[in-house]
């Protein structure tokens, strides 16, 4: 029991890091019906940009900890969220208007751009978190090894959700962007800014991906120029796990995701992990073809 | 596509043609023997490239501040194979195309095979340094050889160790599914199985990259396994060991040769790390000979840290040996250079001496159990 | 003798009861029109006919044989064509490809006979381009064959897509309210081209809330409201009827609510 | 008399996909490209050669997706899956009882055709990005098969090795020109046949299921079955290039079928435009020829690689060389 509880809390942990990524995707999707498949790196970016800046900085010196990580945070998000900007208006805008799978190449062609642009930067190796970024502290709560670090993604990436459902849900940007959501037109027509609305999503988007990027990198402690190619194709998934282009879903899709992966490698196989966790997507999506929360399609005829 | 090609072709020829001359008016107005390396530079895999890379110019540079092969300084021709097959074939073509004189490379069995098959073809020697597989020597191929060893080497190498010098009975195998710990993995099973004295009791992959392995160790656990050993590269290694413990498995952590560094002692922390074994040739350091010393200490010199991996010294290697068969037999004929390469050698490379078999394996893989020690440091293994 | 039976026809979405109860005949060679307010379940009527829906319970029968489980293009097979509300061409494909489309039902070159153009392919292919030609003469857009369908104004979709429908060679053809969004003249030729369809044979129904339309050439007329029938007639009966009136004016103690 | 005049114009129009050539002249630059594409071998080098090769193969990958993605618009980013089938399929047949490869090429074809048959019937009526990311899943599952070796079956990371190869009166087709014209020779007998396809009641069925799903089963279309035909004869299509790929390769092993790779066909389907035969040729000469051409830039390959695909897109949306059909962009169109 205490080792299933463990894994369980294991895979929540990775599980919190992909639905925070896979907000990213959703929110882009929602507004824009694109998959954004750079969205991986700018995670890859912000966790790299959070290396070069603890390591330079030496951070931790000068601040007390839990501030120096605060601070590190948001400036990885705000660097990343401006280059989530200048790619939405440089390879995306120019193609609002054409076939969707348009946009799609032109971010798998960012994407390959920016994975290669990082490799040049850090160079090809693993970098590694320096240790004092987060002491190593250990509990065992009844029996349940838990971390320091675990607490705080989990308590972070639960701000961040939170954070984004509540601004979704119960402020005016909110409800332009869910109208933006149902149709560019007739939130045009209702005032609505689409533009500065899109804009805003490449903006809270990226700085998500990129907190999450942190994240892992001080969980893990290591980064590397793929990562966001390999945690952005799960957090994808997990986006249509949950139902693409719906908040809540992704949240529950990664956290999903998450313990799945945990449940496989601990009770199947690790190296068939990755097989059980798309075998179970794709039985979840025959019998739910929309994803968990996606919306169903009663076409109007 | 052909003009724009061929355009780009020739802008490439004119380029390296005037480097060319600006070093051979360096070195002494002579033609320079090319030389090619094929290494992943871009993919996932591109730090073992950068490595190789990196190894292959020190002992270029020592080779031409000594004045060359033959008088003449060596130029490696770089190609980029991506560790993607199809990549590899057609770097394969590129080099065979450029009419280097040999190759060194490449990382990766499955990607080597697939230029190895093209440079038999065409009658280029090629030496591979991060490429195991047992399969790749079994085509009586004339061309190919590898600096470093094969896969079943150290699997037996493993067995014995577990059988004649541990005593143990009960054993673990956990690799990363990267073409190495894979082989590596599946040859030390097989050792294991032939002997038939210790027991497989557990034998999984985790997924390279990844940090945490509690679901998979504590599976293992249940198994109670006397040794772990684990075939892929020392990130993982050094947080299996760690969490190994925290699960409070105290079975004896064993590590390839790609498992165990510096940097695995320091992630792993040194009370978790002291007393892990690994199974390894001869390690540099442990070397007598100032080739080796020298090659360290020019690596870290130039990019800060050793390689962090044993393949890109056998890349080094493989330049030490062309050079030496250049050198020796006067030709840079590639059936002189293979004829001479399989025969008798006598070279001392950074990871020791240095000869073939028939086959193009290298001979004599004399491998050790080192462990690590109170300090940190590797020591020979004493049962 | 009918053509078309609905027999205790309903159907539900949620809590919405779309189709209550419905019952009605089209009989073969007639214009027959469905009438009623705005979500009265016309169109959900026409979606369970051609099997885009299932219905809950009760039978439709199109020359004697069961519609109700069968797929939306067996339907088509079988002789039942339609058009669409909000019109649905295949807007990145020429009229002729369009209408050609409707064919598809009524040709049967498969995979290899395709690609070898075998004899039979080749005259078959000609036999169907006739027909869709045909299709396109009879709506007037013979001369837009080859331009895309979304390069049309808006009435010649409409009839772009009554072509389509032709084009499957239907018994009963379904038009939902073909005449909206059309000016007067536009109107007046659809009513000729209704007509003249029903001269050739086939039978239509269709919805319709262009009362000129529906009086000018409709047989019978059925007046749906709240998913029920509740008068059904020639143009003139239904006109008059007490219940049609207060079907779509309200009833009289009801507007003081409003 | 009007329908035989019909036909032709059409065919004209759509064989030229924009371009306005027509009846001799058409027959003239085809002749023309042929004779080019056949003389090749006498002045490329074996290294060009086997760039063209690689072109070739991959144009016929890019054939067989543009089935699924630009006839019917299935989104499959897992197009690779069936790649590996049917050189893995090859290579183990011909191990196990020696069979020709030119038996094995139709051979592989039928088993992953039948494999995508049996994958994609539960799968094929998601909508967009749900069957997009199911196809990744079926390439990961497979792919994790392959790296994993069950039963000993497909050799691991390491792959297997064919050790046939084609032969003519038992000459071996191993070196680049011949192989060269067998690869070209493959492409343009199926461009020839999907150029009629195209152009046939199934081809038109498939252009209207991809256009309006609702309006086509209207139609009389079973949409089911015509996207089920798309990507069963896709999935074959693939397989069959399969063993053209075994043969040139010699080895056949996981790394050849990464997402990657998968991504590699998605984008040349796009990049050349969807639906689109001769651009399909375009955008596979694109993101096979145009890595080389980089090669000088050694580290910096990749990235002006990137550069360069999101770059084509922004500045030609429509692809490369688009088809007709869809050279007018979708304005506004959203997926519900």
């Amino acid at each position: 029991m205490a080792l299933f509880l463990e894994q369980l809390l294991n895979g929540l942990t990775v599980g919190s890091v992909y639905a925070v990524v896979a907000l990213g995707y959703t929110m882009v999707y929602g507004v824009l019906r694109l998959i954004n498949f750079a969205h991986g790196e700018l995670f890859m970016l912000g966790a790299y940009l959070g290396f070069t800046l603890l390591v330079a900085t030496g951070l931790g010196g000068a601040l007390p900890l839990g501030l120096a990580l605060l601070l590190l945070l948001l400036v990885v998000m705000g660097a990343v969220a401006l280059l989530g900007l200048v790619i939405e208006r440089v390879a995306y805008r120019p193609l609002r208007r054409a076939n969707r799978l348009t946009a799609v190449v032109s971010a798998l062609g960012v994407s390959i751009f920016l994975q290669n642009g990082a490799m040049l930067l850090w160079g090809p190796r693993y970098r590694a978190y320096p240790a004092w970024a987060l002491p190593e502290v250990r509990w065992t709560v009844a029996g349940l090894h838990l971390s320091l670090m675990q607490v705080v993604i989990l308590a972070v990436a639960l701000v961040l959700m939170v954070g984004l459902y509540l601004l979704i849900q119960k402020t005016m940007l909110g409800t332009a962007i869910r109208a933006t959501a149902i149709d560019h037109d007739t939130a045009r027509l209702m005032g609505i800014n689409v533009d500065r609305i899109i804009q805003f999503i490449f903006f809270i988007g990226p700085a998500l991906g990129a907190a999450a990027g942190v994240l892992l990198g001080l969980y893990y402690r290591q980064v590397h120029f793929t990562m966001g190619w390999i945690y952005g194709l799960k957090a994808f998934t997990a986006a249509i796990l949950g139902g693409i282009g719906n908040i809540p879903g992704a949240m529950i899709g990664g956290l999903l995701l998450g313990i799945l992966e945990m449940l496989g490698a601990g009770y199947l196989s690790a190296a068939w992990k990755d097989a059980f966790v798309f075998m179970i997507l794709i039985l979840l999506l025959i019998l739910r073809p929309t994803g968990l929360l996606g919306e169903r399609v009663a076409e109007k005829v | 596509m052909r003009p724009r090609g061929a355009g780009a072709f020739a802008a490439a020829w004119v380029v390296t043609w005037l480097l060319a001359v600006l070093l051979a008016g360096a070195v002494g107005a002579q033609e320079p023997i090319r030389i090619g390396l094929q290494a992943p530079i871009t993919g996932p895999w591109a730090y073992e490239g950068e490595m190789a890379r990196n190894s292959v110019e020190i002992v270029k540079d020592q080779i031409n501040a000594r004045g060359g092969v033959l008088g003449r300084p060596i130029e490696i021709v770089l190609g980029d194979d991506q560790g993607n097959p199809r990549q590899s074939a057609l770097v394969a073509q590129r080099m065979v195309a450029a009419g280097v004189v040999a190759v060194i490379g490449t990382y990766g069995s499955s990607i080597n095979e697939a230029a190895s098959t093209i440079y038999e073809r065409a009658g280029v020697v090629n030496i591979a340094y991060g490429a195991t597989a047992v399969q790749l020597t079994e085509r009586g191929w004339r061309y190919f050889f590898r600096t470093c060893f094969r896969d079943d080497r150290q699997g037996a190498f493993f067995a014995q160790l577990v059988n004649e010098m541990l005593g143990a009975s009960r054993v673990a195998i956990l690799h990363d599914n990267t073409t190495f710990a894979r082989g590596l993995a599946e040859a030390a099973r097989a050792s294991l199985a032939a002997e038939g004295l210790a027991e497989l009791v557990f034998y999984d992959a985790v997924t390279p990259g990844e940090r945490d392995f509690t679901p998979i160790l504590s599976r293992m656990r249940a198994r109670a396994p006397e040794v772990v050993y684990y075939t892929g590269y020392y990130p993982e290694a050094a947080l299996i060991a760690r969490q190994m413990r925290d699960l409070g498995i105290d079975a004896l952590f064993v590590g390839g040769n790609a498992a165990i560094n510096d940097e695995f002692v320091e992630i792993a922390g040194l009370e978790v790390a002291s007393g892990a074994l690994m199974t390894q040739e001869p390690l540099p350091t442990d070397l007598p000979y100032p080739e080796a010393q020298a090659f360290l200490e020019e690596y870290v010199r130039r990019h800060g840290q050793p390689p962090s991996s044993p393949w890109p010294v056998y890349a080094a290697d493989a330049l030490l040996v062309l050079a030496a068969a250049i050198e020796a037999t006067g030709s840079t004929e590639s059936e002189i250079l293979a004829e001479f390469i399989r025969g008798p050698l006598a070279i001392q490379g950074i990871t020791g001496p240095i000869a073939f078999d028939s086959r193009g394996d290298r001979e004599g893989a004399i491998y050790l159990a080192y462990q690590v020690g109170p300090d940190g440091g590797l020591q020979p293994y004493e049962p | 003798m009918n053509l078309l039976e609905l027999r205790g026809v309903r159907k539900r979405f949620g809590g919405l009861q779309a189709v209550r109860d419905v019952t009605l005949e089209v009989r073969r060679g007639t214009i027959t029109s469905l009438i009623g307010p705005n979500g009265a379940g016309k169109t959900t009527l026409f979606n369970l006919i051609t099997g885009i829906y299932r219905p809950d319970v009760g039978s439709i029968r199109f020359q004697g044989e069961e519609l109700v489980g069968l797929r939306p293009h067996q339907v088509v097979q079988r002789g039942i064509a339609r058009t669409f509300q909000t019109v649905r061409l295949f807007t990145n494909l020429t009229c002729l490809e369009n209408v050609l489309a409707g064919q598809h039902c009524r040709s049967q070159a498969g995979l290899w006979a395709s690609i070898l153009r075998t004899g039979r392919q080749r005259a078959e292919e000609a036999r169907v381009r006739e027909v869709a030609q045909a299709c396109l003469e009879l709506v007037g857009l013979e001369a837009a064959a080859h331009e895309l369908a979304a390069s049309l104004p808006y009435g010649d979709r409409k009839r772009l897509e009554i072509a389509r429908a032709l084009a499957t060679q239907p018994t009963l053809l379904i038009l939902d309210e073909p005449a909206g969004g059309l000016n007067e003249s536009e109107s007046h030729a659809l009513m000729e081209l209704i007509l003249q369809i029903r001269a050739s044979g086939v039978t239509v129904l269709l919805i319709e809330h262009d009362m000129r339309v529906v009086m000018g050439i409709s047989d019978e007329v059925a007046v749906l409201d709240q998913g029920r029938i509740i008068a059904r007639g020639t143009p003139s009966d239904v006109q008059n009827a007490p219940q049609v009136i207060e079907a779509y004016l309200g009833r009289p103690g009801e507007e003081a609510l409003i | 008399m009007g329908v035989s005049d019909g036909r032709l114009a059409s065919d004209a129009r759509l064989a030229g996909a924009g371009s306005q050539v027509e009846g001799p002249a058409r027959a003239l630059l085809m002749a023309a490209l042929v004779a080019a594409g056949g003389a090749l071998p006498l002045v490329l080098s074996d290294y060009w050669l086997d760039v063209a090769i690689f072109w070739g193969i991959y144009a016929l990958l890019g054939l067989s997706l543009n089935l699924i993605v630009g006839e019917v618009g299935l989104f499959n980013m897992g197009h690779t899956a069936f790649f590996a089938i049917g050189a893995y399929g090859t290579v183990l047949l011909n191990q196990a009882w020696g069979l020709s490869l030119w038996l094995l090429m139709p051979l592989s074809g039928l088993l992953a055709a039948a494999a995508g048959y049996g994958l994609s019937r539960p799968i094929i009526h998601l909508r967009g990005d749900y069957l997009l990311v199911a196809t990744i899943g079926l390439n990961e599952i497979l792919r994790v098969t392959l790296v994993n070796n069950p039963w000993g079956l497909t050799g691991g990371p390491n792959g297997l090795i064919l050790l046939d190869q084609f032969t003519v009166l038992g000459r071996r087709l191993d070196d680049p020109a011949a192989f060269y014209y067998l690869v070209w020779g493959v492409v343009g007998l199926v461009v020839w046949a999907l150029l009629r396809l195209q152009h046939s009641r199934i081809g038109r069925a498939w252009n209207c299921v991809r256009e309006d799903e609702v309006a086509a089963e209207a139609m009389g279309i079973d949409v089911r079955q015509a996207k089920l035909l798309a990507f069963v004869l896709g999935a074959g299509l693939a397989g069959a290039a399969g063993t053209l790929y075994a043969a040139k390769m010699v080895v056949v092993s996981p790394e050849s079928f990464t997402f990657m790779e998968a991504v590699i066909l998605f984008a040349i389907v796009v990049l050349g435009g969807l639906g689109s035969i001769p651009g399909v040729l375009v955008g596979s000469a694109a993101m096979m020829v145009l890595p080389e051409v980089l090669r000088d830039f050694a580290q910096y390959r990749m990235l002006f690689f990137g550069a360069a695909m999101a770059l084509m897109m922004v500045f030609r949306p429509q692809g490369l060389w688009p088809s007709r059909r869809w050279s007018r962009q979708l304005t506004g169109e959203r997926e519900p």
